[in-house]
Parts: structure tokens; C-alpha cells; sequence
């Protein structure tokens, strides 16, 4: 049944609607798989003690290549994979493998960054001095990108103070919204959010009143509520994975590992064009007024002069 | 049988009910064959036959709850569809069932509410008050705000009758009314079938008791064996002999002589002097007391002491605290005070398997939820009085067990058809026996007896009477706890009465029935005095 | 021998009710019906190396419904297997980690030991709570349960957090490889050998202990077993400990032998499954084993299936939510069905 | 302080709509764990709704009109064929988490969460800071007082007690326990489907795949814990709203220090300890012999 090209998987690890990576790795895949003439699967595989089998599972069925996500799969392409030289294995959102093999392709994300440049951003626009970071389920990435967070907003004013909460859920976006009312009614004003499809309600909690803004995770959130959506923390995965496929197919591919971060694209703190264009006035002032400092701060990590500290403990 | 004749004397109206060949399949079961069966309006119908008759499934074939496979049925000449409670109902048929059918936690408001004829919203306190006037009207005692599950079990029978009454029934079926009820409770309730009658309605009773049969009926009714074996029949035409011989067939002949007449209650017979002064006691209660449970009464320093070899009626009004001397004897209530010593054993505080070891056997009073696990298999039921003395751990052989089960049931003359079938699915008699064959083993030094005979017929009663006999004769001390004074009479050495959780009195033959009766109600409205002042 | 045979009849023919019905959702929302069913016996009993596939998912199921059997015939309607199995996968965790750099011979028992200690343990406080305060087993179990995956994120990114790399996984360091019973995606045979052993033990437990018959008995009617002076309550806890602590082995044996590190969310259906294998199996051990085999393969077919078809995994969920519907019902019931019909 | 009470309002609307259709099916003697799976249908099926047709009405019809089906299908599975109920009930969540999943990818190409343009109407500004509340939050009290009518003061609500408390005297007088419950189960349907449209549509606007995230379990351990009185389990449904917000409270106080995943069992926790207390003042609420299906 397949087509000419062969098979091509994503083996997402979190579900899909979330209006961000997972969405936007399926969409992307679909492309790449339609204008290769490859058939497409993607495969949401919930239980991370299935990883190994599905991925020995498309090894057996002759899969051209496996993309998946996370560190919690580093383990079992490292068990699969050298069992299956034909299949290209890829792995986005990975420590690099030593030793290489020469079938895995790695790809590091410094998401975090992108979280400290918005814990900058959000410390010159709070006019309360608190702030806050809503999170799906603590795990250690999420963990990280908090910390980052707080790093940077606190380099800017250590007066500021940071709340943390975690929904419990990737997917529970009335939690969302609950848990952002009740920040939003402490006197935070700014919030970061890394919770995928509970970010919906986060955002709806922003936009019950004036004056509170959120910061997300993709660019199809920013239509979702123009004047409250300010920026988000991008993180291009669907790019990231349609580039590495594309790779895949030149001939002289081998394994090894890609670092990909600030400065390439794939990764960065992107102000929303359409909260500049319908944002409070007062608001829109200051983001203006910050983005300066946002833009030196990346300057300063990529040349490598400034080191943010990456702790993935709460 | 003369059909025509009896039509001729209904004259005019038709017959309350009237049953063309009807018949009843439960699988392969036939609990009813081809009966058919046509009852005057206005009289009092009693329908006898032993264990398994069919007696229960015709009552709820008239009821519209069974849907006959054959036949068909005819209200005050109304043909109904069968199978239908609603329709039934609306024919004028109530039934009243056998174990009652109301919901625990109901007040009798509620239930008679449940079942009325008024939809849309109510208040608590509206139709309490419109029930109990209703109920005032009938003259039932009840009232309307308690709970069902906090009423006597003759309160929850007047409820149950309450109910019936709600819909004017014209036809009301009891079905085994009198099991439950004290002979004076039984007494009241036939003087209200006799207003029931007057005022037109008719009735019709399923009765074990031969003696209660031939002071109420106005014709008679025999089933055996799903088929009908005669009847109506004109009661005044019938003796208590006939009625043995038509309920129980040619085995009728086989009973002896002082138990025909118990059964028949030709009166209180005085019967051989068993007991043996000088064996020691199986069972000694020195000033034993327990706090009350809900509803009851606890035991209020009793004294009780039964020897080997002998057998203690229990008589009194249900809910005086039998129940309670049965529990705290088998260790199940915590004595709050006193001693109990079981072959000169103290065991204030042991747990029933350490009382089962030193000789105790019960026979409880509920046979289908403290008797038997009712869908679990035969021999399981059987074994587990076996098993629960020993470690939880400890090995069994199942088909040891079962081999012995069989062996207890085949000389016990249990009709089983496997050891593995569910208790439930044996009649009561029968699964009364299993309960007997499991209890009176050889080494049973005291037997706890709790209404053993509740419910059989009278060829199962016989042999629960026979049997409890043979285990006094082979020196085991029995108590007996019974409503039916005449079964006490007849095979008891020594009757206790006992009010209000104490035993107030003590009869030995020859037996003063006056005397007795009078303490079950004398001293229990003199202990009620008491607890007013 | 039709008596045996009866329930297997009755039980396939649920599961293929329960099939047509998600035919129909599948036609409906465009899904080709017949080629998915091919799909799932293909994916089960075709696809490359499916007995050692079966055995893998089977097996551990299978020592968890035996356990859920025995709760289960002393009439407790313990639910809460999946949290006892990840609270033995928690202590087995635990205890490989204090155990680091000892030999196998002491590790591996002592892993399975803790895992069932941890399993037992949170049976306990539902059996104590039911026992003595006549709190809901159905409702604290099921609360047990989502304490349980909470406590499981908690111990994967925090105590137990695996360190290397970047430490950004949430799950626990891998196990010493010499402790493995069996490889990543496969059984083994130390495996198969302790399913067998907790079959036997189980099917003794049942059929030739006092426990087993009492219980039995209890289940259906404890006024009787206490009227026969057993002690109900101790069956009760007996039951539940014992339950818990068979899950917890088998908690301990996912961590020891095919996940080989405790994963945050790992096998969330797993005690659902169990549950379902316990009731199909109508009570019986020696029935479990069959039935654990064919979920099993169920859930063999449901990993290959996606793959194969494409289907969606919400698909997948359709499929074994539509089998866990059905499958509990009894036949004869349509004849209850006509009668109903005619009132 | 408003702003809490709002909070407050909104998280336990849903579990006490959905609490209410536990409650019916229980006194109607139905066990009803597929709760979880009636709500997210009515969810889905009220954001799908109001994204296809343009109107609200039209989504909380298809919603409920869903929701009496999956209450038919249940009704049919446990009733007639007589599976065991809680595991139907859970099959029945399985299908209705599992059939949202997949109608969005009918319907909408993917899993993707969908957003619907609009919402249920608000109460309006005139309430002010409880004016974006939805509709149905002002309708709860009379929604919960027409159930309480309906079961503690009409016959229908004597009969259907009678139903799961002893339903042979329901047979006895002519009520049919089977026709009874579903009843009770179309009753339940429609609720169910308001608990998930509240959920989707009262405050927010989106329908994602899960996103009940075990709200119906909870509003099923309301039912319990509310002894199956509608009443008891309105207070057991806000007393875990309030518990939930509590959760929330606690981890901005404590969440730098108290692992989150602790504080996040907290509802369990307080349901274990709640259910522990309720068993103790009213001497057990474990339904003592359950049909385990035993053979
Ligand atoms: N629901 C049932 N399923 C199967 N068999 C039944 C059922 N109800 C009654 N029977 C069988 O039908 C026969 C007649 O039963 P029925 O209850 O009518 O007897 P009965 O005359 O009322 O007996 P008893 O004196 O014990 O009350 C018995 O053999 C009984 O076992
Ligand atoms: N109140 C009730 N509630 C539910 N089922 C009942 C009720 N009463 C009777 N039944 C059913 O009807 C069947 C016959 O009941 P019945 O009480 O007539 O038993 P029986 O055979 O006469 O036994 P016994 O000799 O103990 O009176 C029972 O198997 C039972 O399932
Ligand atoms: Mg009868
Ligand atoms: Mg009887």
C-alpha cells in the first residue's frame, strides 16, 4: 500500500492539537510525504513503553524514515536503530549520541533560551513586578524553560517575583484557565506559558480583562486574541523536521548531531506583529521600549558572552 | 370439580379470578402445569401445597408479574393480557409478597406515595399527613413518617397490606403472611382479612399452617408439584386429616402421631420426658447484657443455662430480643457485660470459629443471606463450616469436600441434583436441610436453632422437628427460638419467654398455653410501664 | 464440556458485536471497516516474531489479573490495579536505585520483592479504609489511582530523575544491564517462568486453600461467612494485599525486564486491562492466562496497526474501548430483550 | 475576592451538571462511569456545533442529542445484554474520549484543538464582574433544583429510588426497573451534555481532544460522596472545585517548593479523606455485595 517513495513516520510522543510543534511536525510531514510521493504516518505514541516496539515495528516494515521527538526516545532508537541500517532514524529535541550512529540523525533545541530572552521581556513590561509561568506537567524540560525564565527576568529587576503552576495536563485548557485567573487576579500581568493545548485557556483567561498579557508558543496562537498574545517563544519543530527529511534524501547522508537554537531560525522570542499592530497603547510603548534589550541579551548569548544557566530541577 | 355449580353459586357477579390450564416454565422447571382454577368474589381463598408447589408463581401469575408460558387469566371477568403488573393492578389485583417488597429506606408515606395514584410534586409533611389520615382511616397503627427498615417485621407486613389497600384493591393475595408473624400478631391479621371480606373484598392466602387454614379459609386450594390437586374446596367439608393427605400425598401416613397433631395444631400433646438432670450444662448465660442494635433492643441480664440432651423453646413476641441472644451466644454482639460459658468453657470473648470448635452450631434465622451464600455452589456452602476454623492457608481437597457434602446431603435426604449447583436454586425445605446437614454433625454440643422451620412445609418442618430430636436424644442442648408456640410445645423440655431483651419467665410440661401467652404480653406491657416511670 | 465451552462462545461473540459497533463508527467517519479488522488479526498473529510480541504485553497483564481475580471472587471491586502496579514499579525503582552495584542474584529478587511490598501497601489503605469504615473500594481505588500517576511524574523528574545528558528525560536511570530479565521488546523466559509460577500459585490459591473457598463465599455473601465465624475482614484485607501485591510484581517486572527504567506515564491502560482479563476470564486463574494472551495480541496488533494502516490512534482507542463495553455482557440477556419488548 | 468566586463558579458548573446526571442514574440503580465520556461528546459536540452552524443552539442540540445516544448504547449494554456496569461505563468513556478524537479528524483533517468563534451567552454586564459568566452557571441553581424536585418530590422520583433500591417492589407494582433507568439515563444525557458545554463553550471557546481530563470521574466520586442526592452532590462537586482551587492556591504559594505533582494529587487526596469521613458519619456508603460478573 505504500507509495513510491516509501514510508516516512512521526512517532510524536505528545499529542496532537496543541496548536504548536506536535501540529504543525503533522502538517509538515504531510508535506514533505506528498511531494516525495511517500506515504505518511503519523503515529501519537502516548505509552513510553511502546516506543521500542513501534519503532522496531517500522523498521520491520521497511520504514525509509522514523522521526520522533524527545529525549524519551533516545534509549530506544539507540536500541532499534543499529538493528535497521536501511531506516534513517531522526531524532528532534535530543542530546547528541556518543558513540554516533551512523543511521541517527540528532537535533539539539535550546528552547530555554528563548525562555530567558522572555523572562527579559516580560520583567520590563510588568508594571506589578510579578510574573508568572504556567507549565503542562512538571517534567525536567518544562522545569528548564521555567528556570530560564525566571533567570531572565530576574537579571533584570531581582525584585520581580515569579509564580509557577503546572495544569497536570498537556490538554486540559479549562485548567488553564483557572490557574491563570487566579495569577491574573494576584497581580501578575505577564505570563509565559509551555502547556500546548492548555495554553487556549490561558489565554482566554488574558483577554477577560485589559491589561494582562501572555506569551505562548506559536505563531497560529497569535490570532487567538490579538491584544493579548504579545509574543511567543518560538519553536519551528514542523521546519526543523521538513529540513532534516529533506537531508535525509540527499544521497552522503549520515548520522551525527545538529545543534539548532538562537540565531537559526528554528528557535527564538518573536514579538506578535498583530499585538504591535492592536495592543493597549500603554502596553505596546513598553514592548517597543524592551525589545532593544531582548535583542542585545541574544546578541550576548550567541557571541557566547553571556551563559544562561540551565537547571531542569523545580 | 364442579365448574358449573360454582358459577351457578357466584351467581350473577364473576368469579375474582379465574385461571384456564395455566402454566408456568422456569427453564426446565415446570412450576406450574395446566391449572385451572375459578375463585368466588367475597371469600376468603387459602391455597396450601408443600415447598415448591407453585403456590408463589400463581400468586404472581394473578399479580401480572410472571408471564405464563400457557392459559390464561380472568379478573372479576376482566381477561387479562398476563405478565403485566399494571394491568393487574388495574383489574383490582394486589399481591403481597412472601419476603416483602418495599424499598428500606422508604418512609410508609413514600410507599404508599410510590405506588398511589397521584403524580406531580408533594411535600414531606403533605402527604405524611394525607397518608396517615388514609391510614387512620384503615385502622392499620401505622404511621406514616417511619422507615421501613426501622419497622417490626408485622409493621412492615401492615405496610405491605397498606400498600395493597392503596388501589381499592378487589382481589388481595398474601402470599405466606402469617411465617413471619406471632400468634397474635396472625390472630390480628386474620380478624382484618374477616373485615376485609365484609367490606367485599376478596382474598386469597397462601398458608402453610393447617390449623391457620381451617380457622380463616372459606374454600381450599391444593397445589402439588405445579398441578392442581383439588380445589376451591368448601373448607367446612375438610378435616385437618384430609388436608394433610391432599398437601402431602400418600407420605401422609407415614407421620407420627404427635406431630400430625402439632401440625394440624390438634393442641399442645405432652410428649416423653427427655430431659437428664444430671448431665452437665452445654451452656451457661450468667446476667448477660449488650447494647442495643438499630432498631432492636440489646440483651438485658439474662441468665440462661441449657444441659446436654435437652431442648429450650425461646418464645416471645418477634424483636424481644431473640435475635440479639442468638448473635451475643454465637459471639457475633460483644457482651457488654456478664459471662458465657460454653461446656464449662468461659468464652465472654471468643470469636465464633473458637465457639464452633468447643461444639456450637447455628442455624440462623435469615436460611438465604445468614444460612446459605445463595449463588454459590452446594458444597462450598456446606464446607465452609469445615474450613473456618483452620488457617486461611491451609490446604483443601475439593473433591474430599464435595464427596462429603454429598454424603451429609444423601443422609439428609437433600433433593440435589449436583453438589456444584447454587444453593439457590434448591427449594427451601431443601436448602433448609443443607443448612442441617452442615450443622448437626456429630460433634455439635449446643445447636442455636433460629426459627428453623420459618417458611417449610409441613413435610420439611417434620423433618427439621425429627431431627432436632435426634441430636437432643444423642446429647446435644438445643435452643430453639420460634414464633409458633405450638411447635415449641411440641418439642421443647422447657420454654423461656422473653420481653423486651430479658427472659422473663420459664414453662416446663405439662405447658399452661394461657400462662405463656400471658407472660410474651402481660410482662411486656408491665416492662413498658416500667420503662415510662 | 459445553458448559466450559459456553463462555468462550458467548465472550467471542460479544467481541465481534463489539467490533461491528466500531465498523460503524469507522464507516462513518470514513475508515474502511473490513480492512481495519483484517488489519488487527493480521497485526496479532502475522506480523514478524508475534508470539514473542504476545508474550511481552500478555504476560505482565497476566500477573495482574491474576491478583485482580482474586480481589475481585472475595467481592471487592478493586480498581485499582494500575496504581498498585506503578507504586511497584516506584519501590522496585527505589530499591534498584539503593541497590546500585550489587550482584543479580540480590538485586533482581530484591526489586521484585520491594515491588511487590509497594503494590501490597497501596491496596492496604482502600482494604482498611473499606474494612473499617465501609468507605467505597471503588471510589478510593480509582483516587488511588490518579494519586499514583501523579506520584510517578513526581518521582521520574524528580528523586529518580535520570542525570545524563542534558536531564531532560523524565524517567529513571536505566537499570544495571545485568539485572535485565528480558530484553527491550521481547520476553524472556525468567519471565514466562514467574507468569507460570504466579498462575500456579494463584490457581492454588483459589482452588485448593481455605482462603480460596471462604473468599469465594465471602464475595457473594459475607453475612454467611461471618455466621460461619470467619473472619470476613481479614479475607477482605488478605485479598486486597495480595492483589496489590501481584500488580506491584508486575510493575516491578515491566521496570526490570521490557522498559528496563521507570518512564513517567508508562502503560496507562495497563490495570484497566487487567480488570477487564479478570471479569472475562469469568473468575477463573487458568481462564486468565488464555485471556491475558488475547489482549495480549490486542495490544500487539494496536502498536503494528497504526503503522500498517495509518489509522489513527484514536482508532485504536475506539476499538479496545468498544471491546471493553461489550465484553462483560451476558448472553441470554437478548432473550430479556424480546420480553422486555412484549410488556 | 470576586474574581475568586468567579473562579470558583466556573470550575465546578460543569462537574455539577454532570454530577446531577450521576446522581439520577444512581438512584435509578446505575453505576455511571461513562460520565467522562458523555461530557467530552457534549463538548465536542457544542464547539462543533457552534464552528458548523453558526449557532449555539444548534451545538448544545447535537450535544445532547449525542449524549442520549451513548445513553442508549449504555443503557443497552447494561440493561439488556447486563455487562458489568463499571466496565461498561468505562468502555463508554473510552468510546467517547476515543469517537472526539476521531471526529475531529472526520470533520476538521486532524486532532487539532478547533475554536469556535463564539461561546454560550454571557449573563451580561449588568452583573459586573460575574457578567462573563455563561448562562448556564445562572441556570445551575434551577437545574439542580428542578432535579431535586423531580427525585425527592414527585412519584417519577420515588419510583426511580424504588428502582435501584429494590427493584423487585418496583416490579411488584408495576414499575419496570429496565424502562426506569432509561429513563434515568435520558435524563442524564442532556446534563451531561450542558456539564461539557459549559466546559467548552461557558468561558472558553475551544474544544480539545481530553480536555475533560477526568472531570467526569471527579463528578462521579460527587455522586458518591453526595450520598446520590442532588443536593449532596452539587455541595461534594463545588467541594472539589473548591479543592482544585485550593491545589492551584497552593502551588503559587508553595510550587517552587512543593513538587507540583504533590500538590496536583491533592483533589484525590481530599475525595479519599472526604469519602473516608462521609463512611464514617453515615456508617458506610460501599455497596456491600456488587455483581462482579462471577461465573
Ligand atoms: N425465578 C425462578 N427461577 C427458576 N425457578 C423458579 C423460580 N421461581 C420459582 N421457581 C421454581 O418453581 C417452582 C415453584 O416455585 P414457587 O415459588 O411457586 O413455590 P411455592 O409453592 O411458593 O413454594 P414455597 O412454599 O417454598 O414458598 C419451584 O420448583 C421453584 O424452585
Ligand atoms: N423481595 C424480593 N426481591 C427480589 N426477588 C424476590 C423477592 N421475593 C422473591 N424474589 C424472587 O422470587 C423467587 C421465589 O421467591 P420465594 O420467596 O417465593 O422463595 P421460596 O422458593 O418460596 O423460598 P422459601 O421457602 O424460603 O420461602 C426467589 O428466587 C427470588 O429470586
Ligand atoms: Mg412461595
Ligand atoms: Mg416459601
Amino acid at each position: 500500500a505504500n507509495a513510491a517513495g516509501g514510508l516516512i513516520a512521526l512517532v510524536h510522543t505528545q499529542a496532537a492539537g496543541d496548536a504548536g510543534p506536535v501540529d504543525s511536525m503533522i502538517a509538515k510531514l504531510n508535506e514533505f510525504a506528498k511531494e516525495h510521493d511517500m506515504t505518511p504516518r503519523a503515529i501519537y505514541a502516548e505509552d513510553p513503553s511502546t516506543y521500542e516496539t513501534i519503532f522496531t515495528s517500522l523498521g520491520e516494515a521497511g520504514a525509509a524514515i522514523v522521526v520522533s521527538t524527545f529525549n524519551e526516545v533516545a534509549e530506544p532508537f539507540k536500541a532499534v536503530a543499529p538493528n535497521f541500517p536501511d531506516t534513517k532514524f531522526i531524532q528532534l529535541f535530543a542530546d547528541p549520541f556518543e558513540p554516533v550512529i551512523p543511521n541517527v540523525v540528532t537535533v539539539s533545541y535550546d528552547y530555554y533560551l528563548g525562555c530567558y530572552l522572555s523572562g527579559i521581556f516580560a520583567a520590563r513590561i510588568t508594571r506589578s513586578g510579578k510574573l508568572g509561568f504556567i507549565g503542562g506537567i512538571s517534567i525536567p524540560p518544562i522545569n528548564a524553560d521555567y528556570n530560564a525564565f525566571k533567570a531572565g527576568a530576574l537579571s533584570v529587576n531581582p525584585d520581580l517575583t515569579v509564580a509557577v503552576a503546572f495544569a497536570g495536563s498537556f490538554q486540559d485548557p479549562a485548567k488553564g484557565q483557572e490557574i491563570a485567573s487566579q495569577m491574573f487576579s494576584d497581580g501578575i500581568d505577564y505570563i509565559q506559558t509551555d502547556a500546548a493545548a492548555t495554553d487556549f485557556g490561558i489565554i482566554a483567561a488574558a483577554g477577560e480583562n485589559d491589561g494582562r498579557v501572555v506569551s505562548t508558543l506559536d505563531p497560529a496562537q497569535f490570532p487567538l486574541d490579538p491584544e493579548s498574545v504579545i509574543s511567543i517563544v518560538g519553536l519551528d519543530f514542523g521546519t526543523s523536521l521538513y529540513n532534516e527529511a529533506t537531508k535525509a534524501l540527499e544521497s552522503g547522508w549520515s548520522g551525527g548531531h545538529q545543534s539548532t537554537g538562537l540565531g537559526t531560525g528554528v528557535i527564538d522570542f518573536i514579538p506578535s506583529p498583530l499585538f504591535a499592530e492592536k495592543g493597549p497603547e500603554d502596553l505596546r510603548k513598553l514592548a517597543e521600549a524592551a525589545l532593544p534589550f531582548v535583542d542585545e541579551a541574544r546578541n550576548k548569548i550567541l557571541d557566547g558572552s553571556l551563559s544562561v544557566p540551565f537547571d531542569t530541577n523545580l | 370439580m364442579n365448574r358449573d355449580h360454582l358459577h351457578q353459586e357466584a351467581g350473577a357477579s364473576a368469579p375474582a379470578l379465574t385461571a384456564e390450564a395455566v402454566t408456568v416454565r422456569y427453564g426446565d422447571v415446570t412450576a406450574l402445569g395446566e391449572v385451572s382454577a375459578r375463585f368466588e368474589p367475597g371469600r376468603i381463598h387459602a391455597v396450601l401445597g408443600q415447598n415448591g408447589a407453585g403456590k408463589t408463581t400463581f400468586a404472581r401469575v394473578a399479580a401480572g408479574l410472571v408471564q405464563p408460558a400457557e392459559g390464561s387469566i380472568a379478573v372479576f371477568g376482566q381477561a387479562l393480557a398476563g405478565g403485566n403488573v399494571a394491568e393487574a393492578r388495574g383489574a383490582g389485583v394486589e399481591l403481597v409478597h412472601q419476603s416483602f417488597a418495599l424499598p428500606p429506606s422508604f418512609t410508609v408515606a413514600e410507599v404508599l406515595q410510590f405506588v398511589g395514584p397521584r403524580p406531580g410534586l408533594f411535600t414531606r409533611q403533605g402527604i405524611e399527613r394525607y397518608w396517615q389520615a388514609w391510614l387512620d382511616g384503615l385502622g392499620l397503627g401505622l404511621d406514616a413518617g417511619a422507615r421501613i427498615r426501622d419497622l417490626p417485621i408485622e409493621m412492615q407486613q401492615s405496610a405491605e397490606i397498606a400498600r395493597a389497600m392503596v388501589s381499592d384493591a378487589r382481589l388481595l393475595i398474601l402470599d405466606e403472611p402469617t411465617a413471619v408473624l406471632s400468634p397474635e400478631g396472625t390472630e390480628r391479621l386474620f380478624t382484618r382479612v374477616r373485615e376485609l371480606r365484609g367490606k367485599g373484598v376478596t382474598v386469597m392466602l397462601v398458608l402453610h399452617k393447617i390449623r391457620e387454614v381451617l380457622a380463616i379459609a372459606d374454600t381450599v386450594t391444593v397445589l402439588r408439584g405445579g398441578r392442581l390437586v383439588a380445589g376451591p374446596l368448601e373448607a367446612r367439608d375438610l378435616t385437618a386429616e384430609s388436608l394433610a393427605e391432599l398437601i402431602i400425598g400418600e407420605t401422609a401416613a407415614r407421620l407420627d402421631a404427635a406431630d400430625r397433631a402439632a401440625l394440624v395444631g390438634a393442641g399442645a400433646q405432652q410428649h416423653d420426658e427427655h430431659s437428664r438432670p444430671d448431665t452437665p450444662p452445654a451452656l451457661v448465660l450468667r446476667a448477660v447484657s449488650t447494647s442495643p442494635h438499630s432498631g432492636g433492643k440489646g440483651l438485658n441480664d439474662v441468665n440462661l443455662s441449657i444441659r446436654g440432651g435437652e431442648i429450650v423453646g425461646i418464645a416471645g413476641v418477634e424483636g424481644n430480643g431473640q435475635r440479639e441472644l442468638v448473635a451475643a451466644i454465637a459471639g457475633l454482639d460483644p457482651l457488654t457485660s456478664g459471662e458465657i460459658s460454653l461446656a464449662d468453657k468461659r468464652m465472654d470473648k471468643a470469636p465464633l470459629a473458637a465457639r464452633r470448635d468447643a461444639g456450637l452450631r447455628v442455624i440462623p434465622f435469615e436460611r438465604n443471606v445468614e444460612g446459605l451464600s445463595l449463588s454459590s455452589p452446594l458444597w462450598e456452602n456446606w464446607s465452609a463450616a469445615q474450613l473456618v476454623g483452620g488457617a486461611l492457608l491451609a490446604p483443601v481437597s475439593p473433591r474430599a469436600l464435595r464427596q462429603s457434602a454429598e454424603k451429609a446431603f444423601r443422609a439428609w435426604d437433600v433433593r440435589f441434583s449436583d453438589a456444584g449447583q447454587p444453593a439457590g436454586s434448591l427449594s427451601g425445605g431443601n436448602a433448609q436441610k443443607v443448612i442441617l446437614s452442615r450443622e448437626m454433625d456429630s460433634g455439635a454440643k449446643l445447636i442455636l436453632a433460629a426459627q428453623p422451620t420459618r417458611g417449610l412445609d409441613i413435610g420439611a418442618t417434620m423433618a427439621v422437628w425429627k431431627a432436632l430430636r435426634e441430636a437432643r436424644n444423642d446429647g446435644a442442648g438445643i435452643l430453639l427460638v420460634s414464633s409458633d408456640l405450638d411447635e415449641l410445645f411440641d418439642i421443647c423440655d422447657r420454654i423461656v419467654v422473653m420481653v423486651s431483651g430479658q427472659a422473663v419467665a420459664e414453662f416446663t410440661a405439662p405447658w399452661d398455653i394461657q400462662a405463656v401467652g400471658r407472660a410474651m404480653t402481660a410482662a411486656g406491657r408491665q416492662s413498658a410501664q416500667e420503662a415510662r416511670s | 464440556m459445553t458448559g466450559r465451552l459456553f463462555p468462550v462462545i458467548q465472550t467471542g461473540a460479544f467481541i465481534v458485536l463489539a467490533l461491528v459497533l466500531c465498523s460503524l463508527i469507522f464507516a462513518a467517519v470514513g475508515l474502511s471497516a473490513t480492512g481495519t479488522l483484517a488489519a488487527i488479526i493480521d497485526g496479532a498473529f502475522f506480523r514478524p516474531n508475534a508470539l514473542n510480541h504476545i508474550l511481552r504485553w500478555g504476560l505482565p497483564l497476566l500477573i495482574t489479573a491474576v491478583g485482580v481475580v482474586i480481589s475481585f471472587r472475595a467481592g471487592y471491586f478493586n480498581i485499582g490495579a494500575q496504581g498498585q502496579f506503578y507504586l511497584g514499579a516506584i519501590c522496585a525503582a527505589f530499591a534498584a536505585e539503593w541497590l546500585r552495584g550489587s550482584p543479580a542474584f540480590v538485586a533482581v529478587p530484591a526489586c521484585l520483592l520491594a515491588g511487590m511490598a509497594g503494590g501490597a501497601l497501596w491496596a492496604l489503605w482502600p482494604a482498611l479504609l473499606r474494612v473499617k469504615a465501609g468507605a467505597d473500594e471503588v471510589i478510593t481505588t480509582m483516587m488511588g489511582n490518579f494519586i499514583a500517576a501523579q506520584l510517578l511524574v513526581h518521582v521520574t523528574s524528580g528523586p529518580l530523575k535520570d542525570p545524563s545528558g542534558s536531564g531532560q528525560q523524565a524517567s529513571s536511570r536505566p537499570v544495571d544491564a545485568a539485572w535485565r530479565i528480558s530484553e527491550s521488546s521481547g520476553s524472556s523466559p525468567v519471565i514466562i517462568i514467574l507468569a507460570g509460577l504466579v498462575v500456579m500459585l494463584g490457581w492454588w490459591l483459589v482452588n485448593r486453600t481455605s482462603f480460596g473457598i471462604l473468599s469465594g463465599l465471602a464475595g457473594r455473601n459475607p453475612v454467611m461467612v461471618t455466621w460461619q465465624g470467619a473472619k470476613v475482614q481479614r479475607i477482605a484485607v488478605s485479598a486486597f494485599v495480595l492483589s496489590g501485591a501481584l500488580a506491584g510484581l508486575a510493575g516491578s517486572v515491566e521496570l526490570l525486564g521490557p522498559n528496563g527504567r521507570l518512564a513517567s506515564g508508562f502503560l496507562p491502560d495497563h490495570g484497566f486491562t487487567a480488570i477487564l482479563i479478570a471479569l472475562v476470564a469469568g473468575m477463573s486463574i487458568v481462564a486468565a492466562g488464555f485471556i491475558a494472551l488475547f489482549f495480549g495480541a490486542l495490544t500487539s496488533s494496536g502498536l503494528w496497526l497504526p503503522i500498517m494502516t495509518g489509522l489513527p490512534s484514536a482508532a485504536i482507542d475506539i476499538i479496545h474501548a468498544s471491546i471493553a463495553l461489550f465484553i462483560t455482557a451476558k448472553a441470554g440477556a437478548l432473550r430479556a430483550l424480546l420480553t422486555w419488548f412484549r410488556r | 475576592m470576586e474574581d475568586l468566586i468567579v473562579a470558583f463558579l466556573r470550575s465546578g458548573t460543569p462537574l455539577v451538571y454532570v454530577a446531577l446526571a450521576g446522581v439520577i442514574a444512581q438512584r435509578a440503580g446505575i453505576w455511571h462511569l461513562g460520565l467522562e465520556g458523555m461530557m467530552i461528546t457534549g463538548a465536542c459536540a457544542t464547539i462543533v456545533g457552534i464552528v458548523l452552524a453558526q449557532s449555539v443552539v444548534v451545538g448544545l442540540v447535537a450535544g445532547a442529542l449525542f449524549c442520549c445516544l451513548l445513553a442508549v448504547l449504555f443503557w443497552f449494554v447494561v440493561e439488556v445484554l447486563k455487562a458489568n456496569q463499571i466496565i461498561a461505563g468505562l468502555g463508554l468513556t473510552g468510546l467517547g474520549l476515543g469517537g472526539t478524537a476521531l471526529a475531529l479528524t472526520a470533520i476538521f483533517g486532524s486532532e487539532a484543538a478547533v475554536s469556535a468563534p463564539f461561546g454560550l451567552p454571557r449573563i451580561g454586564p449588568a452583573f459586573g464582574a460575574f457578567g462573563g459568566l455563561s448562562v448556564l452557571v445562572a441556570a445551575m441553581p434551577f437545574v439542580i433544583l428542578a432535579c431535586w424536585l423531580l427525585l425527592c418530590r414527585t412519584r417519577f422520583g420515588l419510583r426511580l429510588a424504588a428502582c435501584g433500591e429494590h427493584p423487585f417492589a418496583a416490579r411488584a407494582t408495576g414499575v419496570n426497573p429496565a424502562k426506569m433507568r432509561l429513563v434515568a439515563l435520558l435524563l442524564g444525557g442532556p446534563l451531561c451534555a450542558l456539564g461539557g458545554a459549559e466546559l467548552a463553550a461557558g468561558s472558553l471557546q475551544i474544544f480539545s481532544v481530553n480536555m475533560t481530563a477526568g472531570r467526569g470521574f471527579m463528578s462521579f466520586a460527587a455522586v458518591i460522596f453526595g450520598a446520590g442526592h442532588p443536593v449532596g452532590a452539587t455541595l461534594a462537586a463545588f467541594f472539589f472545585a473548591l479543592v482544585g482551587a485550593l491545589g492551584i492556591r497552593a502551588q503559587l504559594a508553595y510550587g517552587d517548593r512543593i513538587p507540583s505533582s504533590l500538590l496536583l494529587a491533592l483533589p484525590y487526596v481530599a475525595t479519599v479523606i472526604g469519602l473516608w469521613i462521609s463512611a464514617r458519619i453515615r456508617g458506610g456508603n460501599a455497596v456491600s455485595s456488587r455483581e462482579l460478573g462471577q461465573q
